[in-house]
């Protein structure tokens, strides 16, 4: 079975690549004006920008609109199932740290269902970038609060609000251990790609949350364009004061919140021994 | 009264180390050419709680539990009555026991079997000695044990130096000590428990789940992820030194549902990928087992049974997730399920499983169960192995796009590696169409789904689907750690002019027709022996019509394993 | 002709409004005294793809898609096409449609039924009245409909006014101005719609999900844990308010472990309890199902089945979680599993499910599917209420320890709720005792299984079990949404001298054996119709022998719904 | 139904409660020394502080060495399976706000598979207890590294240590929303059955996590006791100043680290209307 680990050509580094060259052309199943398209964007341009070429990416993403992304984009992928993305993605780059793994997804798919490998993925510091597409809803299955909600929003199955406090994903991510935090917006292109690029370049758990409106269930969120900002809080190493500073935050400065610089993971190490070196372990002295 | 065979128990409260006694006598019965099987008793305790090992050595190759014990050492009555229904014991049977340590309590005495008293802790042991090895006597247990059926002291003490070699010199030594003095105490008791010579060759010692490791590691595995879980974590903790030494790894996941994800990324990079678990962690698997057949990624799935159904005994055996391994998942999720025929098999089993996965691109999930697990055995170097069988990984020309999920007349389709240029393909677990792009109509669903079965459906296991032993037309069809009881039934069966066949299923599911009625043809009794209440295999065979509907049933839960006369006797 | 029924399909692109359309026409004609039932479809994308409803009017009950539709009412063109197979058109079938939306597609015309121009869209429209409305000719296409059929003007208006209750006084006007344009334009055209007088009689508008959150709140549910999934999530949201207001709660989980946990917590605490999931969602609950088993906590779990496996299509129907839903779960966790027998029957089986649970201790699942719970369906009003069964929560006296799991003559044992002093117990996932506490041993094992499982075995649903029609004697057995569309077949073919027996089986496992038995007596053959590939129920009935080898069995999986000619071109 | 939805009759308050009167009498299965023992010690002594009767007391856990503790009190009780203890304490107290629901588990079971629930049972704030015993191992299944292990502790699964930045259940706990948040030592049963009567005093979610040694497969924890002190440091709201500061300090200071202000879920309303009420929504008007 060695072969299936034999590692495919690698192209030349370098390579000029256009955004287009990361699209797959195939139709978004996104409504008309959603958040989503704008992030596909930058994804293309930031890939573009970094230089390698669509067959070393792999898009690994769950379940909701957001999720959808990797059958948007030319590279290879992995549309799993709901809230698994990250697991999927830490398997994937541990055995192949040649390839650019990115792992997209949908404010419920990775806070709610996905929480739990959210924080051990920023704890277990996996050389690969996170990408929330949050609109504060599950888009998907039409319009419920998700983690990030915000108490009071109306909804059928919550009339009146669901009540709880926002979950903070920056906050808890930075207290996680994640080595690399952002917020991007769906609005600004160019800049979101700018924080792609910066987030896949740094070395450990990179996870950047995209504030992406859902047109058709929080059409209000069309306002974000007006809310957010660049932020100038970017803090490296201290922890516990970006968490802080995270927490005081309104949630709409924009750009790096956080950079650390713990080593990632290790990639496996070259073979020391063969099987049949294992095999004579169960050997008796006959 | 030449003896072929001894079965012996060490026990005692935990922390007498019962379990390095049987490892010791184990270990130099092995090397000095006899065949052994040890198996572990322990209560809930995580320490200090009840414990035994329960060994038995034999010039023939051992696969079942014995229906009784011939000694029976205490290295301590505390608390060891809880065990008594897992140990038969008879009035032939001997108990050995220091006269310091109490009485023998009702639970063992009502065996009525003769109770040889022998003075264990030494009396000369100086103050170090003491302190380092407590009251423990299990050293001297072994020695005594080891002597009485014929071992000789030198295959002792390096079985003892192999058993502690973590240990520090201090130790090591106090145990030889004790040995030595178990050993010369041996020479003054008058026991018939001398074994017949040995027939020595090379073998390994080796334990269930460590087999399946290997198998793993033959198959190619390089990734493992995995959550611990009893009694599955004996098997990981073996491998994760060994994977990263091969240039692999083993991650721990968060939970079951990170391990088995991993498992599928990994899988999906190209490296041949398992995980590992129990019931409740085989439980919370089943979601992602459906989109590994949805999308079509290869990986093994090693579910070492315990007694369920939720927490159960976590310890103890049970083969009671056929059900869960065989029909587990929403939709039509077909996968491939086979199960280790004994210890030994567990290397095979678990290689054969490594390479359908891959060639299939499919999961395929090996019911192993605590029995064969967690008993050590020794075994004739295993060296006959399935021919390997490699993921298809291309096959056609690069195409945008690629049509990864392609309908044709070969259900397996390439499966490009990412980074291969030319092949960009997204792994889908939404209904899809041949690109891999959802789609939502009943052509792409069903045509897919055609594709998922007929893999499954036109798979041929050749001669690997199971074995049967004999000729008999009164049949016994068993699976997993329930084969070694009934063979032994059938040899015994068969001494006293009864012939009863037995048919030894490794692939549970999809059903080998073929193979299986070959197997049974000429049968006017079917019995299918299975280790848990519903009689899953049973109902699975027959709802395959694979065997009769007057095939007989013999099913019942854990912990108690199969007896080869439980066996014998509801077949006569 | 006379006519007793019509079919009439409503598309257009997402935001063109054929679902309002749908509603409209199909509660006009409720109100006016037909029977009813509308179905929908949908594309992938979650707005601005294609969607149409379906909508049967009758003077008679409808429990089934038709084989055709009769008419065809295009609100636009875009896309639409993507239904072409969901939608039988033949040459008898009327297309309607605005010249000025382009031509008829290919896969629509292919069908050859004759296209009947109309202008839809209302040139007199003010400018406001387009603002509000778009280029939405929706209520122009429900009022056309409803005055072909023959509703009168009035009903029309009030459906309109029903269905957009929550909507603007202006979009009210607008719309109602668009239904009279309709209404208007039907007057000019000479179609074969109109419909016999109805039978009017009080009546219920309800579709499947609504009607198991009926009969769940009539059990006495009174919380719910849940996580959102198609095609579920319209149950739970329909139900989140209607809870509240009785004193309940419904709880959103963080996932489908969350969510059923919280489920099995309501529950221990006396309140009866459910929760409401599809396959995906129900694959990751099973451990805790498992668990309900074990430490015997009652509960019912509601499966809303899609086309499996994995994400497989999220809102379109299948049958496909049998397997899963009757073995789903690691070791010998024995429950309960029902279908209701039609859109009205989901109020009856819910609130039976909900007395099963409590009065057995155990987790009953209810298997729906999209094809019946996504259906709005005209009924009689229901009002035959299975007898309620409570929970045992005393009879004994205290004790300590109070033995929550003894064994005695009957395996239902009290549970008393927390509370109440002097039966303070624990409930217990791990193998325990009587009283509860983890216990390792055989004995304690094999008895607590066998309390459980006896529990399932003597469980007799008396006249819950199933339903059957007819007397010929080819059987056709089905459940859930295929119950329909089977007995539709064996009402034409008993038009056409063949007598066929339906068997419709509520109780999917344990299988009501005798029942069933008494139900097939005198087959000759016997079809089990099911729509999955697995023949999922057809092997569990073959492999329970509640079956003969010989029956047949019908299985495809979905997402098309089983047609009546299908079934009946089957069985001659 | 309704009367399974009675509730039984409730004792008279202030009742005098010995530390025993919580106490089944059960053989722990515990090893000779285990921290957990001084944890249930605490837990009775609170208890018959607390003064509510045994029967009115739930004890809800999961999986683990510290998970079998309900078995060893003499309230009623839920051992589930592994992870999912907030998920049922979280139900039970919904339905039943009369009851007093403690929630125990160990660090595997709270911050590896149940990570998920923890990080939302602080976010939903149901007035519970939630306490646990940390001992940074899964003792259960004889010593793995958990969440809170040491990067460079040994063991057989991760020889030379498991490498990954340890889980800050304290931090991550105030971030996402936890009302009262503590930290207490087993071998100080008097100072923690004194933070447990608070914990459960204070409304909402209340965590304590409990350094708790495991003598089996951590002997070195046996030395907490000499690197145990009380904490000076607790503050009350801020929450984005006690996240920086748990996160700074070295998880070895004692005492209440946080309290907030949040409102607790309120329990259900008195029913409004009845299930007729609700069956003529769908009457047709005949
Ligand atoms: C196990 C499981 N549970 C539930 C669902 C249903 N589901 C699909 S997408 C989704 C939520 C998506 O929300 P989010 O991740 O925020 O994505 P969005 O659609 O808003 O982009 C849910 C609950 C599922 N597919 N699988
Ligand atoms: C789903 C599932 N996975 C794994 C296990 C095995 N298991 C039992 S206890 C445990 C870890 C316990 O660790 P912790 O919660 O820290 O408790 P401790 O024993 O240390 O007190 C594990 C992994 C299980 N019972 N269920
Ligand atoms: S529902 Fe919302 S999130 Fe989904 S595609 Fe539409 S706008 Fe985007
Ligand atoms: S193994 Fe550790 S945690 Fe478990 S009982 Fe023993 S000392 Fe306590
Ligand atoms: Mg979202
Ligand atoms: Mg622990």
């Amino acid at each position: 079975m060695t072969d299936t680990l034999t590692q495919s050509t690698t192209a030349e580094p370098h390579c000029v690549y256009a955004a287009k060259d990361f699209s797959s052309g195939a139709h978004p199943v996104w409504c008309p004006g959603c958040g989503d398209y704008g992030v596909l964007a930058s994804l293309e341009r930031a890939l573009a920008k970094h230089g390698r070429p669509p067959h070393e990416v792999v898009m690994v993403s769950g379940i909701g609109c957001s999720s959808r992304l990797p059958g948007y984009m030319s590279t290879y992928g992995f549309h799993g199932v709901h809230g698994r993305g990250l697991a999927v993605g830490t398997g994937l780059k541990l055995t192949r740290p040649d390839l650019e793994v990115i792992v997209v997804g949908g404010d419920g798919d990775g806070y709610s269902i996905g929480g739990n490998h959210f924080i051990h993925a920023c704890r277990r510091n996996v050389d690969m970038l996170y990408v929330v597409m949050d609109n504060r809803v599950y888009g998907m299955t039409k319009g419920q609060p998700s983690p990030t909600t915000e108490p009071d929003w109306d909804s059928e199955i919550a009339p009146g609000g669901i009540g709880l406090r926002p979950f903070n994903p920056l906050a808890v991510a930075i207290a996680s251990g994640a080595n690399y935090v952002a917020r991007g917006f769906s609005g600004d292109p160019n800049g979101l790609a700018d924080l792609i690029v910066d987030a896949i370049r740094w070395p450990g758990f990179a996870f950047i949350e995209v504030l992406s409106p859902c047109v058709t269930f929080r059409p209000e969120q069309m306002h974000w364009k007006k809310m957010v900002r660049p932020s100038s809080l970017s803090i490296e190493q201290d922890r516990a004061a970006a968490t802080a500073l995270v927490l005081g935050d309104d949630g709409f400065s924009l750009g790096v919140l956080y950079r650390g610089d713990r080593a990632p993971v290790a990639p496996p190490i070259k073979p020391q021994i063969s099987v049949a070196d294992v095999e004579r372990e169960f050997a008796l002295r006959a | 009264m030449a003896r072929t065979s001894i079965a012996v128990v060490f026990a005692g409260s935990g922390g007498s180390g019962a379990m390095s006694a049987g490892a010791v006598l184990l270990r130099a019965a092995a090397h000095a050419g006899y065949y052994g099987l040890m198996t572990q008793l322990f209560g809930a305790q995580v320490r200090g709680g009840e414990s035994a090992s329960l060994v038995q050595v034999s010039i023939d190759p051992i696969e079942s539990q014995p229906d009784r014990y011939d000694l029976f050492v205490a290295l301590d009555w505390e608390k060891v009555e809880q065990f008594a229904a897992e140990i038969p014991l008879d009035e032939a049977s001997v108990i050995i026991a220091d006269p310091q340590a109490g009485t023998v309590p009702a639970g063992i005495a009502k065996s009525k079997g003769r109770v040889v008293p022998v003075s264990m802790s030494d009396p000369a042991a100086t103050k170090l000695e003491r302190g380092v090895q407590g009251r423990r006597v299990n050293m001297f247990a072994a020695g005594l044990v080891g002597a009485l059926v014929g071992l000789n002291p030198s295959d002792l003490q390096a079985a003892a130096e192999a058993v502690f070699s973590d240990k520090g010199a201090d130790i090591i030594a106090a145990n030889a000590k004790g040995a030595a003095a178990g050993i010369a105490a041996a020479a003054t008791l008058t026991l018939n428990a001398r074994l017949d010579p040995p027939k020595p060759a090379a073998r390994w010692l080796i334990s269930g789940n460590q087999a399946i490791a290997l198998g793993a590691l033959r198959g190619g595995v390089r990734f493992v992820g995995c959550y611990p879980i009893t009694p599955a974590t004996d098997l990981v903790e073996w491998l994760a030194p060994h994977l990263t030494a091969l240039g692999g790894r083993l991650v721990l996941g968060e939970d079951e549902l990170a391990s088995v994800n991993m498992t599928l990324g990994a899988a999906y990079g190209g490296t041949p990928a398992m995980t590992v678990t129990a019931g409740p962690g085989f439980s919370l698997m089943v979601e992602t087992l459906g989109l590994a057949v949805a999308a079509e990624v290869p990986f093994v799935l090693v579910d070492v049974m315990r007694a369920g159904p939720s927490t159960g005994i976590a310890s103890k055996t049970e083969q009671s997730d056929v059900n869960l391994a065989i029909y587990g998942a929403h939709g039509d999720a077909p996968r491939v399920v086979m199960a280790p025929i004994s210890v030994a098999d567990c290397i095979t089993t678990a290689e054969y499983a490594v390479y359908v996965a891959e060639s299939l691109q499919t999961p395929v999930i090996v019911l192993s169960d605590q029995a064969l697990g967690q008993a050590t055995t020794v075994i004739d170097p295993s060296d006959k192995r399935p021919p390997p069988l490699k993921r298809r990984l291309n096959g056609v020309a690069p195409a945008t796009p690629f049509k990864r999920y392609a309908i044709g007349t070969d259900p397996v389709t390439p499966m490009p590696l990412p980074g291969t240029p030319g092949f960009e393909w997204v792994a889908e677990g939404l209904t899809h169409n041949e690109a891999g792009l959802p789609a939502s109509g009943a052509g792409a669903h069903v045509a897919q789904i055609n594709k998922r079965a007929k893999k499954i459906a036109r798979f041929d296991p050749g001669p690997y689907w199971g074995e049967t032993w004999g000729e008999g037309d009164t049949v016994v069809l068993a699976f997993g750690s329930t084969i070694g009881p009934a063979r032994e039934a059938a040899r015994r069966l068969a001494a006293s002019g009864h012939q009863v066949r037995i048919v030894a299923l490794r692939v549970l599911s999809p059903v080998p027709m073929e193979a299986l009625a070959r197997a049974l043809s000429g049968a006017r009794r079917i019995i299918v022996v299975e280790q848990n209440h519903g009689a899953q295999l049973y109902h699975h065979l027959i709802g395959q019509k694979a065997i009769p509907p007057s095939a007989e049933s013999v099913a019942r839960p854990g912990p108690l394993p199969f007896r080869p006369s439980e066996i014998a006797s509801y077949v006569v």
